[in-house]
């Protein structure tokens, strides 16, 4: 490839379509991706983006369409084809193989691996692939053992590391800090620039969009509903491009917290031994009152995730006191009861639902061993079950075919908003959320948070972790700063600033 | 009118040992006139053996159940003998008795404590190092005395002779007999024999290892045709003939039956070639002896391996004695514990 | 937000409240019927083919077999009498599962509850029959449940995998009994059998009126009953299966996930002791070697064909007592080896395993399907938007 | 000392012998197990592969005479045995812990089935090496009589720990058992790579059954196994699918196996049943010992479903 000068590929799909069963996902989509572009892909959930791009990898075989590679036609059968062609992806859900090293990680993603691996040769490459990159990763370390964001950077770096010359990313920066994600499309951006590099990238965050790419493809239902070049475009022309003109749930005004608004939420000295257990994280003192949302921004793997699982029960504390409204707090049923709390663990469906168990059955777990009158029962019954489901669906518009359909069936916005659902009735003291919005779109990411407001509203003490700093700066009273397992800032959202937060969450304090 | 024979096996037929030696005896009724013989293999001791009694009954007809195993008696086979008193059962193990057991029951069962006896006349030619072996299931009396047996026949040669014994602990486990095959062969033993359901283990891994053979249940020579020295057998063929001829001419059968050398019940395996002059004489002679009758092997003054007196000056115990039946010790010479 | 979903649309889809018709449940039931007598039949075909090719004849194998296993009432009572033990052993591996662990060593289970159900019958003798009896259930269970009960204890305290400390612990198991039974609770008199001392006449279980099987079945069933609620009716099942569905979630909702996992692994471990009191009290009459029967590893092929559900257990040990007793009438009639048996088992329970895959395929099982057309194929209309 | 009698001596060569030649198929099946988990496919049914590769190799060896062409159709066995679970667990709902038990008897009936008439005919063994001959004890030369096997196995338990990190199949298997979607993105198939892991777990376990019938105890009775197959595959969990942890747990097992039978040899016979027990035992105490809720079962390929 390198003898046509520069080396980066065009992409373009004629009249692509995909069904699964009855159901279309792709509707005659056609788009063009010219060498060189940095070109965004844009739609609601569901909307067939990753069908597209998975079809374009040889993932999926679409049901008719065609594949035009630097304008000629090409067979992609299978993902193998595509690297061969100089395409790669970072996929929406990550690839890397959790046992094994980076290095190990990036060496068999290769296409042409030896029979016989010499690691010697191989680190050495790799050391001087390494010196190229803006960032720097442990490649000696199992993949499980780095947090989320140098994950996602090793997935984009293994791709560069392959030498592609089309790169499609799903959804890359949803568990980057703002300065990471500026990092690694600042990264791409100039090789596109340089003409090494073709880039889609599917994304929900305009303002991403708007900074890095230079054209866009809009996808609803499976259709294209536009193109257009980014300097022409609004974020509200995208985003009626993307859903038309329906309206957007809207944040219900922020009511002040009162003075004397009484504390829910009370950490004292908390300390605890992380996940490797070498390091331990040390709450000093923090506290949520009734009417706030008090929001936690970190690096992940800074102990945020160690941190919820001592709120949540899941880890052992060394030391320290979790008080709720005054009660000392150890997160058992009764506790979480009579005070009134409630958790919404990240990735609902990993943390919070039993996948294969029915939608009714996820959405009773929190009552199913209490009557009406809210006192314990030995025999629970289904029909109750059932009825209770039903009104949460109704009031909560989960969307599912059955409710006695697994809840794994269901699409990620609505496992969240079913599990929402089951926490946010009845009377809620203590929310504590963790990452909620993660990976849906904006449709879907304003209802969640007017949600949380809206709890807010009624009085709860909120909680709330996310990676995503635009959704803690939209929701928060108060920002805390976690690093290195420490609450390190606080500020006020009314001074807040990303730059003085981003700064600590890196540590530069 | 034809007469059928049930037969029950705790193991495979072909196991060159226990069950084996009584599906040749049960094989040779098949050729009798008038007899047919349903057998069924691998009958565990449980409701199992009590469901194939009664099915050989209701589905087969059978008239005559041999159950072989031991553990098949109490309670599976007395209840069968409840439930169907017009039937006739025989059960391998001699622990029918009159006063507590139905008149439809009935056991059976051969003194082949002298068998060993005589292996232990051709171990104790055989060894050189004065040590011998026996590779054993459980420490039950009849096992034990097939271990005493061993033993006095070897010192009836060489009083010195001292006999190692392994317990393996189940009837049938195929590593754990080779092991303890091992084990003996390294401590010295040079004579090795056995008593659990399948000898054939023990046999090739003694001969593998140099040692010579003593035999048990069947003919195990064709295994270790040179170490092979000779083998206590069953002959349940004349037994269970004995039985039938009484069925079919319609004579009551016999509840308690038990039989030697001298009855046919047992015999031993030919000599092999391993074996010396000196040792086929001694092993004739004491084997013509015992044809005679009232021949001892537990006579005494004999104590046990902990220095109690088993058996005063004098006293003698037959093979039908009553007490060897609940032995529960090892003679002097033996290495062991019965526990 | 934005949604095109009017509310009313979403119970539509549900049927009238969320409940299924009569006709629904039955097509929901039916799949779960259809599908294991298919496999069945297929797999006695396979069954067939082997059995032309040792050069037997099939029609007059599986003639036998009817008759052995199931053809008349003593056949029917045969194969009962050995579906008894299976149901206890089955529930030892089924309720585990339910909560995600796989247990195989309900065989130590088995053994250790027959031992202390015998010391227990020996120490109580002589006190009025239905005390002592109770007295060896609960020693049974007691036993059986903390052998069983440690598994799970070790599971959820020390990470100890279960699957393999189950099944260490089984071998153990045995050797323990062997070592009470020939040793400290020998009974002298139980000379080329070493057993415990016997069970007096008056303290045996005896069988059902009107039948050759003894009570031991109808403890099973009613154990099997009695777990099908516990697990599918109480809420202490309810959150076993939450756990057992995804343990992380059970601790977010603040479920005692170590309790519940000890209490099901104990009680799982309680049936299976329950099992070896009940072979001491109604068929061997004192402990010996004959308890370690097998009867923990048949039990977990029956749970695994039974998907774990206690109610299914019922029949699926029928079907297996039923193969048991056939065998032996095949081993007589039709001079083939006992391990006939064996292969015809394995071929059906592959046959069985592998027909898991259709659930679901079929459109006739799936009301979801039928009432709105091929629903599953078609999110868009789940989504509401057609 | 007398020369032939080496007293309590005896208890350490025995174990170290009992660890020889007890550990070869536990050293095979384990082996061939931890390539199989190592693919995300656990195969509860190598105790049937075992049973009928036993039963095959001493059929072939007393047919032809050869116990390497024994062998070679205990393998050939295994891996049809192998390939047939990991094709039927290909299947969506299909469970690979369940078809293993029933393989596990569906094997084991096959074996008995066809190993009727070859109990009783004798096979030729496979050869051992001598290793002892610098010693004139012959308890130390009967020790140190290594099969080929257990040497191979050796070989193959170091060549796998070797291959698991530095070849490309290595890495393809370790891949695709932790990660199905990881692999489908790099263009595997992870049903053909666990597949075949599979038919070679297959494979090796029937090698495992050709030494128990043609080495130790070297012959073809329906009791052969009594479990082995089944203890080997939980040895690898034990092992944490470390090859080298394999082979040291399976050598541990032999030896602690061969404990019993040594000290009843040199007199110590109390509670011999507790000495039998001695493998079991001591394998969980360690477990118990090296296991912690805080860092559970490091090493599980993410895709195995008991360790889920
Ligand atoms: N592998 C699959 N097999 C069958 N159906 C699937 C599969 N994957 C997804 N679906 C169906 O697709 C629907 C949507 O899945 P997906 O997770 O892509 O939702 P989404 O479009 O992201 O929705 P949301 O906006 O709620 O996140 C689900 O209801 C599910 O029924
Ligand atoms: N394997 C599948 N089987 C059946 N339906 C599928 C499958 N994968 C996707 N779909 C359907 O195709 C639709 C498009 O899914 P796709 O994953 O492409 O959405 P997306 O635009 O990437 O959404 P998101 O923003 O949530 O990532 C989904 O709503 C789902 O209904
Ligand atoms: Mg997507
Ligand atoms: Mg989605």
């Amino acid at each position: 490839m390198s003898d046509r000068g520069k080396k980066a590929l065009g992409v373009e799909t004629i009249g692509m379509s995909m069904r699964f069963g009855a159901f279309t996902a792709l509707d005659d989509v056609s788009i063009k991706v010219p060498a060189g572009s940095f070109h965004a892909l844009l739609g609601e959930n569901g909307a067939g983006k990753s069908t597209l791009v998975k079809c374009i990898m040889g993932f999926y075989h679409p049901t008719t369409g065609d594949i035009l590679v630097d304008g000629r036609e090409v067979t992609i059968a299978s993902p193998k084809d595509a690297s061969a062609l100089g395409l790669g992806m970072v996929y929406q859900h990550f690839t890397l193989v959790p046992s094994l090293t980076g290095a190990e990680n990036l060496v068999i993603s290769r296409e042409k691996v030896p029979g016989i691996i010499d690691w010697r040769k191989e680190r050495a490459a790799l050391a001087q692939f390494m010196e190229r990159m803006p960032f720097k990763l442990p490649l000696d370390v199992k993949v499980a053992e780095l947090a989320a964001g140098e994950k996602q950077k090793l997935e984009i770096i293994k791709q560069l590391y392959l030498g592609r010359s089309f790169l499609v990313l799903d959804e890359p920066t949803s568990v980057l800090t703002p300065g990471e994600a500026q990092e690694v499309l600042g990264l791409v951006r100039g090789m596109t620039k340089a003409g090494d590099l073709t880039v889609l990238m599917i994304s929900h965050k305009f303002h991403e969009v708007t900074a890095f790419a230079d054209d866009i493809t809009v996808l609803r239902k499976g259709r294209l509903t536009g193109t257009g070049k980014v300097l022409e475009l609004s974020h509200k022309k995208m985003a009626a491009m993307m859903i038309g003109d329906q309206p957007i749930a809207a944040l219900d005004s922020r009511a002040p917290v009162p003075v004397g608004a009484r504390r829910i939420l009370t950490v004292k000295a908390l300390k605890a031994p992380d996940r490797t257990g070498l390091k331990t994280i040390n709450i000093g003192e923090l506290d949520v009152k009734s009417g706030e949302i008090v929001g936690v921004a970190g690096i992940s793997g800074n102990g945020q995730k160690e941190f919820l699982e001592v709120l949540a029960g899941q880890r052992t504390r060394d030391a320290g006191d979790v008080l709720v409204k005054g009660s000392p707090y150890g997160a058992s049923r009764a506790e979480a009861r009579t005070l009134n709390v409630r958790f919404i663990p990240e990735e609902p469906l990993r943390n919070a639902c039993a996948p294969r168990m029915t939608v009714a059955e996820n959405m009773a777990f929190r009552t199913f061993d209490l009557n009406e009158a809210g006192k314990p029962i030995s025999w629970i019954r289904m029909s109750a079950i059932r009825d209770y489901a039903t009104r949460l669906v109704e009031q909560f518009k989960v969307k599912t075919a059955s409710l006695a359909s697994p809840i794994s069936s269901l699409s990620g916005g609505n496992v969240q908003r079913a599990v929402l659902a089951r926490e946010l009735t009845g009377e809620v003291d203590l929310l504590i959320v963790s990452n909620p919005c993660f990976g849906l779109d904006f449709s879907a990411v304003a209802e969640i948070r007017a949600r949380i407001m809206k709890a807010r509203n009624a009085g709860a003490a909120v909680l709330l972790m996310s990676e995503d700093l635009d959704e803690l700066l939209e929701l928060s009273d108060r920002i805390f700063v976690m690093s290195d397992g420490a609450l390190v800032y606080e500020t006020p959202i009314a001074q807040a600033s990303v730059q003085t937060i981003g700064e600590h969450m890196a540590g530069h304090h | 009118a034809a007469v059928t024979v049930g037969f029950i096996y705790v193991g495979p037929k072909d196991d060159y040992g226990y069950n084996q030696a009584h599906a040749e005896g049960a094989a040779t009724l098949k050729a009798i006139e008038g007899i047919s013989v349903v057998e069924e293999e691998n009958v565990p001791e449980t409701v199992d053996v009590q469901k194939t009694m009664e099915s050989m009954i209701n589905l087969d007809g059978a008239s005559l159940i041999f159950p072989t195993s031991f553990g098949y008696f109490d309670p599976h086979m007395l209840a069968m003998c409840e439930k169907f008193p017009d039937m006739q059962f025989r059960h391998c193990g001699g622990m029918w008795n009159k006063d507590k057991h139905p008149m439809n029951a009935g056991s059976y069962f051969g003194y082949i404590g002298m068998g060993q006896y005589l292996n232990g006349v051709a171990a104790g030619h055989a060894t050189k190092t004065k040590k011998i072996g026996f590779v054993a299931a459980k420490p039950i009396p009849q096992v034990l005395l097939n271990i005493n047996s061993f033993l006095l026949g070897a010192r009836s040669v060489d009083p010195a002779i001292t006999c190692q014994v392994i317990f393996t602990g189940e009837w049938s486990l195929a590593v754990k007999e080779a092991e303890a095959t091992n084990a003996l062969v390294d401590q010295g033993a040079d004579v090795i024999t056995c008593h659990v359901d399948s000898p054939k283990v023990v046999v090739e891994t003694a001969a593998g290892r140099g040692a010579f053979i003593c035999g048990y249940h069947a003919n195990q020579s064709p295994l270790a045709p040179e170490k092979y020295l000779t083998g206590a057998e069953w002959n349940w063929a004349k037994v269970y003939k004995m039985f039938v001829d009484d069925l079919v001419a319609g004579k009551p059968m016999p509840n308690f039956t038990r039989g030697g050398l001298a009855d046919g019940f047992v015999k031993m395996s030919p000599l092999g070639p391993a074996v010396s002059e000196a040792a086929r004489a001694q092993f004739d002679g004491t084997l013509a002896e015992m044809m005679k009758g009232g021949f001892s092997v537990i006579k005494g003054p004999l104590k046990n391996n902990k220095g109690d007196v088993v058996a005063t000056e004098g006293q003698t115990f037959v093979e039908a004695a009553i007490e060897l039946e609940s032995m529960d010790y090892l003679v002097e010479g033996v290495v062991g514990s019965t526990a | 937000m934005a949604d095109t979903v009017s509310s009313a649309s979403v119970p539509v889809m549900l049927g009238a409240r969320g409940y299924p018709t009569a006709l629904e449940w039955i097509a929901r039931r039916a799949e779960a019927f259809v599908i294991p007598v298919a496999a069945l039949i297929v797999g006695m075909a396979l069954f067939s083919l082997f059995i032309a090719l040792v050069g037997k004849s099939p029609v007059q194998l599986y003639e036998t077999m009817w008759r052995g296993g199931f053809g008349s009432w003593f056949s029917i009572q045969n194969s009962l009498s050995r579906a008894a033990p299976l149901l206890l052993a089955a529930l030892c591996v089924a309720l585990p599962a339910r909560l995600g662990l796989v247990v195989i060593g309900g065989e130590g289970a088995i053994v250790l509850g027959g031992v202390a159900a015998a010391a227990m019958g020996v120490a109580t003798s002589g006190a009025p029959a239905f005390f002592v009896i109770l007295a060896m259930g609960v020693a049974g269970l007691a036993a059986g449940g903390i052998w069983i009960g440690a598994v799970g204890a070790l599971r959820h305290y020390r990470a100890v995998n279960e699957t393999i400390s189950s099944l260490l612990m089984a071998y153990i198991a045995i050797a323990l009994m062997n070592h009470l039974v020939e040793g400290p609770l020998r009974d002298p008199a139980s000379l080329n059998k070493p057993s415990t001392e016997p069970l007096a006449e008056a303290y045996r279980i005896g069988n059902i009126p009107g039948m050759d099987v003894h009570w031991g079945l109808v403890v099973g069933v009613i154990a099997c009953i009695l777990s099908w609620l516990l697990i599918e009716k109480t809420s202490w099942g309810f959150a076993a299966r939450i756990a057992g569905g995804n343990v992380r979630a059970a601790q977010v909702q603040g479920l005692a996930v170590g309790p519940l996992i000890v209490g099901f692994t104990a009680l799982a471990g309680g049936f299976a002791g329950l099992a070896g009191m009940l072979e001491v009290a109604a068929v061997q009459g004192s402990a010996n070697a004959s308890l370690a029967a097998g009867y923990g590893y048949t039990g977990i092929l029956v749970a695994f064909l039974a998907r774990h559900n206690p109610l299914a257990i019922i029949p699926v040990a029928f079907l297996l007592g039923g193969i048991d007793a056939s065998g032996g009438l095949i081993q007589r009639r039709m001079d083939l080896p006992d391990a006939t048996v064996l292969v015809l088992q394995g071929m059906l329970f592959v046959v069985i395993l592998f027909s898991e895959t259709f659930y679901g395929r079929f459109k006739a099982f799936n009301p979801d399907l039928w009432q709105r057309g091929d629903l599953l194929k078609r999110p868009d209309l789940l989504k509401g938007t057609a | 000392m007398d020369a032939t009698e080496i007293g309590l001596w005896g208890v350490p060569l025995a174990v170290l012998g009992g660890a020889i030649r007890v550990s070869t198929p536990f050293i095979f099946v384990s082996l061939g197990e931890a390539i199989t988990e190592r693919s995300g496919r656990i195969n509860l049914g190598l105790e049937g592969t075992l049973v009928f590769g036993a039963m095959t190799a001493y059929a072939v060896a007393v047919m032809t005479g050869s116990p390497w062409l024994g062998l070679l159709a205990a393998a050939a066995a295994g891996l049809c045995f192998g390939l047939f679970h990991g094709w039927i667990c290909k299947f969506r709902g299909v469970n690979d812990i369940a078809i293993g038990i029933a393989l596990m008897l569906f094997g084991s009936g096959l074996a008995f089935f066809f190993g009727k008439p070859f109990i009783r005919p004798s096979a030729p063994d496979l050869p051992a090496i001598p290793f002892g001959g610098w010693s004139d004890i012959p308890q130390v030369q009967a020790a140190l009589n290594v099969n080929v096997l257990f040497l191979i196995g050796a070989a193959l338990a170091v060549f796998l720990w070797w291959a698991f990190r530095n070849t490309r199949a290595g890495l393809i298997l370790r891949v695709v058992g932790d990660s199905s979607d990881a692999a489908r993105a790099m263009g595997l198939n992870p049903n053909t790579v666990r597949l075949i892991a599979t038919g070679i777990g297959g494979a090796l376990a029937g090698i495992g059954g050709a030494y128990l019938s043609l080495y130790y105890p070297g012959s073809w009775t329906e009791g052969i196994s009594s479990g082995q197959g089944l203890m080997a595959v939980a040895l690898v969990i034990f092992a944490r699918w470390n090859p080298l942890g394999c082979f040291a747990a399976a050598l541990l097992f032999g030896g602690a196996g061969a404990l019993g039978p040594a000290l009843q040899s040199v007199g110590v016979t109390q509670g011999y049943y507790l000495f039998y027990a001695a493998p079991y035992i001591l394998t969980l105490v360690i477990m118990i010992a090296t296991s912690s809720p805080s860092r559970s079962l490091a090493g599980a390929p993410g895709e195995l479903s008991i360790t889920k």
